[in-house]
């Protein structure tokens, strides 16, 4: 039978893989911006997870209001991008260092 | 005979369970790809006759000369998958052969929850009307990709005007169908044509007369249907994100799923705001009257009527420029959309009509 | 049993796909394995029985967000080598970081338990029980307020995505509808009546 | 109409006129801007007499609020009116002084470019001056007090191209302001204890707060009673002139006669006995308040009178009169005689009105020569000024039957049998300050019109009688100088004019005065067997000597008496104080603070020394801040795997 354990230890998995995400690609934004929304992913799991066998519905509730804020992230997010892309050629994370002393 | 049902019988009840399940999806399947085909034939007869022409009068069975043309999409089927596909060398391959599939998969996977007749839908699952919406939003992708992955400035532009018309035009979709489900208060297209009941007057389009011309007027766009074939352009891109298909491969991105598309809108069209198998004279004419029955045959008909409406407008308007179709979705579509939301929402509260109970 | 099956399946799928858009070339593979991801993990959802925001991950994150993301990696002209390079260097310490957090998150779930029955399982929901209709009460009574700031807030995405982008391109011909309704016969044509040149 | 429309229409008739002549004064021209102010002054004078007849013929008393701007935690501040006898009275006298130099300021502004301006502010003063009187409650009598003070600000310094006319004004914002401090402090202490504004209510509920103690020391209480009436009480100082917040005054006279007469004779300085006679409910309570207030008077009166003995400046003699004369009512206050301090304010308003005004018409004539030196002989050329001016002073100096006489005897007999700590020293100094004042006056009028004519020769040929609308004011109010006192001072001293407004203790020195008190014939008759009559005639006679009959003998006497002459001669020396103490002191504690705290501590250390701090730690943490996006998601996975660790590792 798959248990709530299960559930959880499959969104650690997922946790994990995308933090190690973050560490290898941390020059690509985009690559970088997916990974979030693989972190995401992951919490929400648990959340669902939870939310099912505690018979609480508040979990899922709490799991639309991540996604709606996610999706807002990620509308902004991308569009800075574009922006950003336009002034330097690049999307390189290296090169986006205007803020370095 | 009998051995064969002692045999049935023989089989875990889970296993049958799954293999009746199994059977029926490959009888809606089969259906549905041949009412691409003859959709396809249907398509250039209709047309032209309203251009004063024959259309295709050759092709017969065994030179019975009384259907002329009626074995014309079996020829085109042959002479498709026969062809040679052929792979552009600067081409992703993977993704260039992944592409078509994705097209086609959710053109066929909505049918599971199109309610046929009374009691005959393939999954009559709760959110029936989301899955719609989530599996058509799908099929963008396989758009894109198709476009990117032939590494062609054509079929590029192609596909980003397509799937930016698909993502703009299917927001006004998904506002028509929230019309649809306040209407009747469930996601579920059975409960819907249930909510309908009781004649022409009670269905769906006469309260949300305006959802219903934004509804069709997005699956005209949605499908990339004429006047917004704008993405297979050919006066300007060639033949838009499928210029580079060939073969199978192109008739399983642009044949079957745009026709398996076309004949989905215009069942949904039917189930959503016609009232899908319902008799139009249910309580006009006494009960037990063969019209009043309710059944596939109704749905068949309305299905048919709208496939026909299609066809009709491809003959008959001319192709929308982008920037007007950009328009026509985002500044007309989406606020009429909204507004009758709104007058919905407000004759509910009311209890005007359907809302009275 | 089937269910069990089903979940392995999808979390194989789910964890390879993760795997693979972390470690894709291209980052249009990587898209599209995330997008796996999204469909895989709302497959799983469902497996929960939360049907809702199974079809909402599709609906927004593959129809949507997605989308997006497909979009921009396709029109940046994005050099992907110049960005994968120090990728190699830093994998052990992305592996190392990774498997802390794992180990962390394992240690909190099987042996510190946190106060959960975690080998329980849960009876399915009775056949009549929509998980739609349950969000829709709560979300519309109880979280009425949240439910309208975050509708704000996609709005406020909606407005700031526009603004970043938008951009006027001297020398774009733009079509002016309501000019063009506005135009009445009488400013086009002047309408001239002249003598003919020869008697008839 | 009643009463509350008339007093509405009291206050808005010199506001509206003044807002008039002072925002539409260019249109209006120079005969428009003194008939608006003349008829809204006129109508508040008619309609306050009106009101004080009402009073008189036993109408009630009014006090209600016009409108509430603001309540805050119990706390109302409302604009509204407190008619009573004394308010009446008040609004009588100070209407019509006002009236009689808006008259007399047509002739002796005549030429003056900024006509219009004048009659604007002397109309908007009035206006200040009857919202203070009138004001029902604490913070309309600020709002009246400050705005009294600003006008005053405004009229001193009228001549703003005349830096002694800036000098002069600043000198009597300032001082005036060290006063308010302390009145605004009286005023948050009443709120503070008796938590409210209105004056009846705080009346009301002072008798239960008399118990209450305030800690300014530590170790020791003090009532907070005392506590707020002396903070009331150096309110009034700066208004009222009392030693050592007096220095304002004789400078004050820069600015023109007609405002001295109306600022610094008859309104504005009396606003502090005023404001005290209202109080009195409060200062009955408070027998040490009352103490602080007689000594200071009693200083006043008879120290400045000194003054007024060796200036030779016209206007400021009549100023240090107008000090000395201040220092009277105030010692009335202190003996808790307010009522005789109320009745010498209202006589003191005529006559020192009318000898201002004289004064003013003697420059006039003298083509604005203030010195007295220069003069003499004057009464040939002046004759209505000579003999207005001559009842002013006789009135002034307490000759029998003049409404001086009766007021400064009362005052003087109320020391007299004051119980207050201290009488006996005020008793002593306001008798010999009759001597003083007689003195002086006298000297002012011997030097001005009698003896010697010392001007040059072009003044000489060009002396002539002021015109009509100079002598018609100076008449108006010789009349009242001669004849209020012996009118009045039956009902308003010893009857019971101000009962209800004014609180006498039961054995106040008044109650013990008004038992002998059978009519002003009697009074006059008793009065000859006090020494106060006498002296007044000393003085007089002394003044005679010395300045008609042996001219010479004042020099002699100065230079005989070096170091007392240069003691008066230098005020005491508290212009020198003032100047070279307190303002000195001010200013290196200014410069000091400018160098060491501003440049140094807060510039240097703070704000330079801070920026420098905040860039040493900057230059530090710049290593760390490498700018780079992915550092810091570094940095917040790796906390986040830090804090995840601590949280599981913490048992």
């Amino acid at each position: 039978m798959i248990t709530l354990a299960h559930y959880l230890t499959l969104a650690g998995v997922l946790f994990a893989i995308a933090v190690a995400g973050i560490f290898l690609n941390r020059r690509n934004v985009i690559v970088l911006l997916m990974c979030i929304e693989l972190l995401l992913l992951a919490v929400n799991f648990n959340f669902v997870a939870f939310s099912r066998f505690l018979g609480l519905l508040d979990g899922q509730v709490f799991v639309f209001f991540i996604l709606t804020v996610a999706a807002a992230e990620a509308a902004i997010g991308l569009a800075i991008l574009v922006v950003l892309f336009r002034q330097r050629r690049s999307i390189n994370v290296e090169d986006l260092d205007a803020m370095k002393g | 005979m009998a051995w064969l049902i002692a045999q049935w019988e023989r089989v875990p009840p889970e296993l049958q369970a799954l293999i009746v399940v199994a059977l029926q999806i490959v009888g809606v399947l089969l259906a549905v790809v041949i009412a691409v085909a003859f959709l396809t034939l249907g398509e250039r007869k209709v047309i032209g006759y309203m251009q004063l022409r024959y259309g295709p009068n050759r092709v017969t069975f065994f030179g019975l000369r009384l259907f002329r043309g009626i074995a014309q999409p079996f020829a085109d089927v042959v002479k498709l998958l026969l062809k040679e596909i052929i792979i552009p060398g600067a081409a992703s391959p993977f993704l260039f052969l992944l592409a078509p599939l994705i097209v086609m998969l959710p053109a066929l996977a909505a049918w599971v929850v199109i309610p046929f007749a009374p009691e005959f839908v393939l999954a009559d699952i709760d959110a029936g009307l989301l899955f719609l919406l989530a599996l058509t939003s799908m099929g963008v992708y396989g758009i894109i990709l198709g476009g990117w992955a032939s590494n062609s400035k054509y079929a590029f532009l192609g596909s980003m005007r397509s799937a930016a018309q698909m993502v703009a035009y299917e927001i006004a979709m998904g506002f028509a169908l929230v019309g649809v489900l306040m209407a009747a208060g469930s996601l579920n297209l059975g409960a819907i044509v249930r909510a309908q009941e009781g004649g022409l007057l009670s269905w769906n389009w006469f309260w949300l007369f305006p959802l219903f011309v934004v509804y069709f007027i997005s699956a005209l766009a949605e499908t990339n249907r004429a006047p917004f074939d704008v993405a297979e352009g050919e006066s300007e891109i060639v033949a838009g994100f499928h210029v580079e298909y060939s073969g199978a491969t192109f008739a399983t991105l642009f044949a079957l799923p745009e026709y398996a598309n076309m004949i989905l809108v215009s069942t949904l069209c039917a189930v959503l705001f016609f009232g899908g198998w319902l008799s139009p004279v249910q309580g006009y004419l006494p009960d037990g009257n063969w019209l009043t029955v309710s059944g596939f045959h109704w749905l068949f008909l309305k299905t048919g009527v709208f496939l026909f409406l299609f066809l009709w407008v491809r003959a008959t308007v001319p192709r929308y420029r982008y920037d007007q179709i950009m328009r026509l979705g985002w500044k007309v579509l989406i606020p009429v959309t909204l507004v009758w939301i709104a007058v919905e929402a407000v004759l509910a509260w009311l209890r005007v009509g359907p809302w009275a109970a | 049993m089937l269910i069990t099956i089903l979940f392995w399946v999808y979390a194989a799928v789910l964890v390879g796909a993760a795997t693979g858009v972390i470690l894709a070339r291209n980052p249009v593979h990587a898209v599209l394995l995330l997008v796996l991801c999204f469909v895989t993990a709302a497959a799983l959802w469902l497996l929960l029985e939360a049907e809702f925001l199974a079809v909402v991950l599709v609906l927004v994150y593959v129809g949507a967000v997605m989308v997006l993301f497909l979009f921009v990696v396709m029109m940046l002209d994005v050099n992907v080598e110049e960005l994968r390079r120090g990728f190699v260097r830093n994998a052990p310490l992305a592996a190392l970081v990774a498997v802390i957090v794992a180990l962390e998150l394992g240690y909190a779930l099987w042996v510190r338990r946190l106060g959960v029955e975690l080998p329980g399982t849960k009876a399915p929901l009775p056949a009549g029980h929509s998980n739609t209709a349950e969000i829709g009460t709560v979300l519309y009574t109880d979280y009425v307020w949240p439910f309208q700031l975050a509708a704000v807030v996609l709005l406020i995405a909606i407005v700031a995505a526009i603004a970043l982008t938008l951009r006027h391109r001297p020398g774009v011909r733009q079509q002016d509808v309501g000019r063009q309704v506005a135009v009445r016969p009488a400013a086009r044509v002047r309408l001239v009546r002249m003598r003919s040149e020869h008697e008839p | 109409m009643g009463i509350p429309q008339a007093a509405l229409l009291i206050v808005l008739a010199p506001l509206a006129a003044a807002l008039l002549a002072g925002l539409g004064g260019r249109q209006l021209g120079r005969a428009g801007a003194h008939s608006v102010c003349i008829a809204g002054v006129g109508l508040s004078f008619v309609l306050s007499l009106w009101v004080l007849l009402q009073l008189a013929g036993g109408a009630p008393d009014y006090n209600g609020a016009v409108y509430t701007w603001g309540a805050s935690d119990g706390l109302h501040m409302e604009v509204g009116f407190l008619i009573d006898r004394l308010s009446a009275l008040m609004m009588t006298v100070v209407t019509f002084v006002s009236l009689a130099v808006h008259v007399y300021t047509i002739g002796y502004m005549r030429d003056d470019p900024g006509y219009q301006r004048f009659f604007a502010y002397i109309s908007l003063f009035t206006f200040s001056m009857l919202m203070l009187v009138m004001a029902n409650n604490f913070l309309q009598l600020f709002f009246g007090w400050e705005a009294v003070g600003l006008v005053s600000y405004l009229l001193i310094g009228f001549w703003y191209k005349r830096p002694t006319a800036i000098f002069a004004n600043l000198k009597a914002f300032i001082v005036n302001r060290i006063g308010d401090f302390g009145f605004i402090v009286g005023i948050a202490a009443i709120v503070c204890y008796m938590g409210s504004l209105d004056y009846m209510e705080v009346f009301a509920r002072a008798p239960a707060a008399v118990e209450l103690r305030v800690q300014l020391t530590p170790g020791e209480t003090t009532r907070a009673v005392t506590l707020i009436c002396i903070a009331l009480f150096i309110g009034a100082m700066g208004k009222s002139a009392q030693v050592p917040l007096h220095v304002w005054l004789p400078d004050s006279m820069e600015g023109p006669t007609p405002i001295s007469a109306l600022i610094h004779a008859a309104t504005m300085v009396t606003a502090g006995i005023f404001m005290i006679a209202r109080m009195s409910p409060l200062y009955e309570l408070t027998p040490h308040a009352l103490h602080f207030v007689l000594v200071i008077g009693a200083t006043t009166a008879l120290f400045m009178g000194l003054l007024g003995l060796v200036n030779n400046d016209i206007k400021r003699v009549i100023a240090y009169s107008t000090l000395s004369q201040l220092g009277y009512m105030t010692v009335a206050l202190g003996a808790g005689a307010y009522g005789a301090g109320i009745f010498h304010l209202m006589t003191h308003a005529f006559f020192k009105a009318l000898l201002f005004l004289a004064a003013g018409s003697v420059i006039i004539a003298m083509h604005h020569e203030q010195d007295m030196r220069r003069m003499g002989g004057l009464r040939r050329y002046l004759p209505v000024t000579y003999w207005t001016c001559l009842i002013g002073s006789l009135a002034l100096v307490g000759f029998p039957g003049l409404s001086g006489f009766f007021s400064k005897d009362i005052i003087i007999e109320a020391v007299h049998h004051s119980p207050i700590e201290g009488a006996t020293y005020a008793y002593w100094c306001v008798l010999l300050g009759v001597f003083v004042t007689a003195l002086y006056s006298f000297r002012l009028l011997f030097m001005t019109f009698h003896g010697r004519e010392r001007m040059d020769e072009h003044t000489r040929e060009h002396l002539h009688e002021s015109p009509w609308v100079v002598t018609l004011p100076l008449i108006a109010l010789a009349i009242p100088s001669v004849v209020i006192g012996w009118l009045t001072v039956g009902p308003v001293v010893f009857g019971d004019w101000f009962r209800g407004s004014v609180q006498h203790g039961p054995d106040g020195p008044l109650a013990i005065l008004g038992e002998d008190f059978h009519g002003p014939a009697a009074f006059l008759l008793h009065a000859a067997s006090a020494p106060a009559l006498y002296l007044a005639f000393a003085g007089i006679a002394t003044a005679w000597y010395l300045y008609v009959r042996r001219p010479d003998l004042p020099d002699a006497i100065a230079r005989r008496c070096a170091g007392l002459y240069r003691l008066l001669d230098n005020k005491y020396y508290f212009d020198w104080f003032n100047e070279n103490v307190v303002a000195a002191g001010a200013r290196a504690l200014g410069t000091g603070l400018w160098r060491r705290g501003d440049e140094q501590a807060i510039d240097g250390v703070l704000v330079n020394g801070s920026a420098r701090a905040v860039g040493a730690l900057a230059a530090v943490v710049r290593r760390v801040q490498t700018g780079y996006l992915y550092h810091y998601a570094f940095a917040m996975i790796i906390g986040l795997a830090l804090l995840l660790g601590w949280l599981l590792l913490r048992t």
